[in-house]
């Protein structure tokens, strides 16, 4: 028998579809880690441990000619600083832009926006929350940001309310404005922006609802998967 | 002589920058803290004119010890390796004269202790939260 | 208007259903990537930004100790490199978790497997691959295990052929055995193993080919796609 060429597909049972098709979707997410951390090895590997063999060799190197040249020991020694904060400052760079968006930052790029569109900003100042994860607040900050550039760019409003809370069992974030509304319901599907939103959220469990009554108002929810403190979360 | 307390978790980074700083001319490290609370108490106690601060520091970090530190008649300097999203606001807020880089050359570390006593503040930009900068992710080569 | 609840896939047009879904995987496949490439930030930040701190400072420390206490030098840079070191191992653990397998790794497992089955393996010993990326190899090595495990598992083979060849065109992996063969064309649906091995490829526009004669021959074909030839992918 040969069979060939060949489509597994085909040849599913309808019940055990949805469980496949989950698990489809679990070995593609695995994938996708697995080439963004390769990127980030071969990064890794390039910008350290270059830098870190050198720092071993040079101040090796640097210890045995202290008495022999101890001019030639300091030049050695101002390497070696060197190299360490070049290194240092790679990792800087390297981690901050894999640390996501804060809803804070977030907030300063929004004020800027509304500003440049005259549009007012109503907005608590105190915006941290408490343990949740630093993914979460991205998604967040994301959504946040696709939400505000919907005002500035649809709803004719004079004042944009943002407003971010967080109980016991979720956090959410309302962008309310006092503009011209969603006109139809069908502009909803229209673009790109909401439909982004809800898929984020959605990929966090979270729930999108659209209220649309003398202006719009956006509002996200993500339940609050409680978590313990953690300082490293801090980044 | 400038007298300085300095606080910091990490055992060979404490002994090395207290070397550092010896072995400058006009100064003299007369306190060593391992966390936050002990640095808040020498501080009380010793009187010193700087007070050099790590910030991840078990017991008490030292942005909490900065703050309650403030108003006290010493000059406040946190030492840190990366910006952390609004630890520079706290910083701002509990009044430190410096917010420096680690790895900063002991020169400048030096100078910059004798800039603060002069009543002046010096902020390494470096730490100054990245917020207006545009993302530039890893990926994009 | 109160439009609450609210799911906007309901008000899709039919005919942009299939490009709106393709952006919703972009948008899953950026959350996916941006979370663990937060997580790699949490570790490099702990595991590497102390320790070239001290370096940048006791390599400092040593220079102003040269006249003046080069014994205190010497000891001091003992640190220096001794951190490095650290540091460097480090680094090189993280790379090693990221960078995903090598077929040439995985081959060495394969025998293993094989040698406890009790199942000859015929195999080419030079199986390196030219121009080829790591994540395409990586991709490779995991569907490769899981043809083998299916040999162990299911076959009765006394003889396994792997054959790993690359052509100007397309890099191939060929696991054959002498076994009792895919006995019904529906068993092929049965588990997710093969299921998987599809999915992978498909990722990478490859395909998967089973033939049942004699024994079960499973051929995995992923295109060639040229690229520079790169130090970077060595590691
Ligand atoms: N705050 C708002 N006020 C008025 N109308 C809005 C508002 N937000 C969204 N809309 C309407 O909903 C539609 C869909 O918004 P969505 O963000 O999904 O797409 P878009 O902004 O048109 O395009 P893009 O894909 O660039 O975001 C808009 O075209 C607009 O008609
Ligand atoms: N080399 C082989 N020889 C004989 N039969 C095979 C072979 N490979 C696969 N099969 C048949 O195809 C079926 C499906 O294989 P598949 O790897 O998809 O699932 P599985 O091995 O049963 O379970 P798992 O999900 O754990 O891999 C097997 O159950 C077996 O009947
Ligand atoms: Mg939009
Ligand atoms: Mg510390
Ligand atoms: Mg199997």
């Amino acid at each position: 028998v040969i069979l060939l060429p060949f489509t597994i597909h085909n040849r599913k049972k309808q019940d055990l579809l949805e469980e496949k098709l989950e698990d489809a979707n679990k070995r593609i997410a695995e994938l996708v880690k697995q080439e963004e951390r390769q990127r980030i090895a071969r990064d890794l590997h390039d910008t350290l441990g270059q830098k870190l063999s050198l720092i071993g060799l040079k101040s090796d190197l640097a210890r045995k000619l202290i008495s022999k040249d101890p001019e030639q020991a300091r030049n050695e020694l101002k390497d070696v600083q060197q190299t360490a904060r070049t290194a240092l400052n790679e990792v800087r760079k390297m981690v901050s832009q894999m640390r996501g968006i804060r809803l804070k930052e977030e907030l300063i790029r929004v004020r800027q926006l509304l500003k440049a569109a005259e549009i007012e900003l109503v907005c608590d100042d105190d915006v941290s929350l408490a343990n949740v994860s630093l993914f979460i607040e991205n998604i967040l900050s994301m959504c946040m940001k696709e939400a505000v550039t919907n005002v500035v760019r649809h709803s004719k409003a004079t004042v944009c309310r943002i407003s971010i809370n967080q109980t016991w069992d979720e956090v959410s974030v309302t962008i309310q404005d006092n503009g011209i509304g969603i006109v139809k319901e069908t502009d909803i599907g229209k673009g790109s922006g909401l439909q982004g939103i809800e898929e984020r959220l959605e990929f966090v469990n979270g729930i999108l609802e659209i209220i649309s009554d003398q202006g719009t108002t956006v509002i996200m929810k993500i339940p609050n998967v409680v978590k313990q403190p953690d300082r490293r979360d801090q980044i | 002589m400038i007298r300085i307390v300095i606080a910091e978790d990490q055992r060979m980074m404490l002994g090395a920058l207290g070397s550092l700083l010896n072995l400058e001319d006009d100064m003299e490290v007369i306190g060593k803290a391992s966390n936050g609370q002990e640095a808040i108490d020498l501080v009380r106690k010793l009187q010193p004119d700087v007070c050099i601060m790590d910030i991840e520091m078990p017991e008490k970090s030292g942005l909490e010890a900065a703050e309650e530190l403030k108003g006290f008649d010493c000059k406040l300097i946190i030492l840190t390796t990366f910006a952390r999203t609004g630890y520079f606001q706290r910083a701002l807020k509990a009044g430190v004269s410096g917010y420096l880089l680690k790895d900063s050359p002991s020169e400048e570390l030096a100078s910059s202790i004798r800039f603060c006593l002069a009543g002046k503040r010096i902020y390494a930009p470096e730490l100054m939260d990245d917020v207006y900068s545009e993302e530039n992710p890893l990926t994009e080569r």
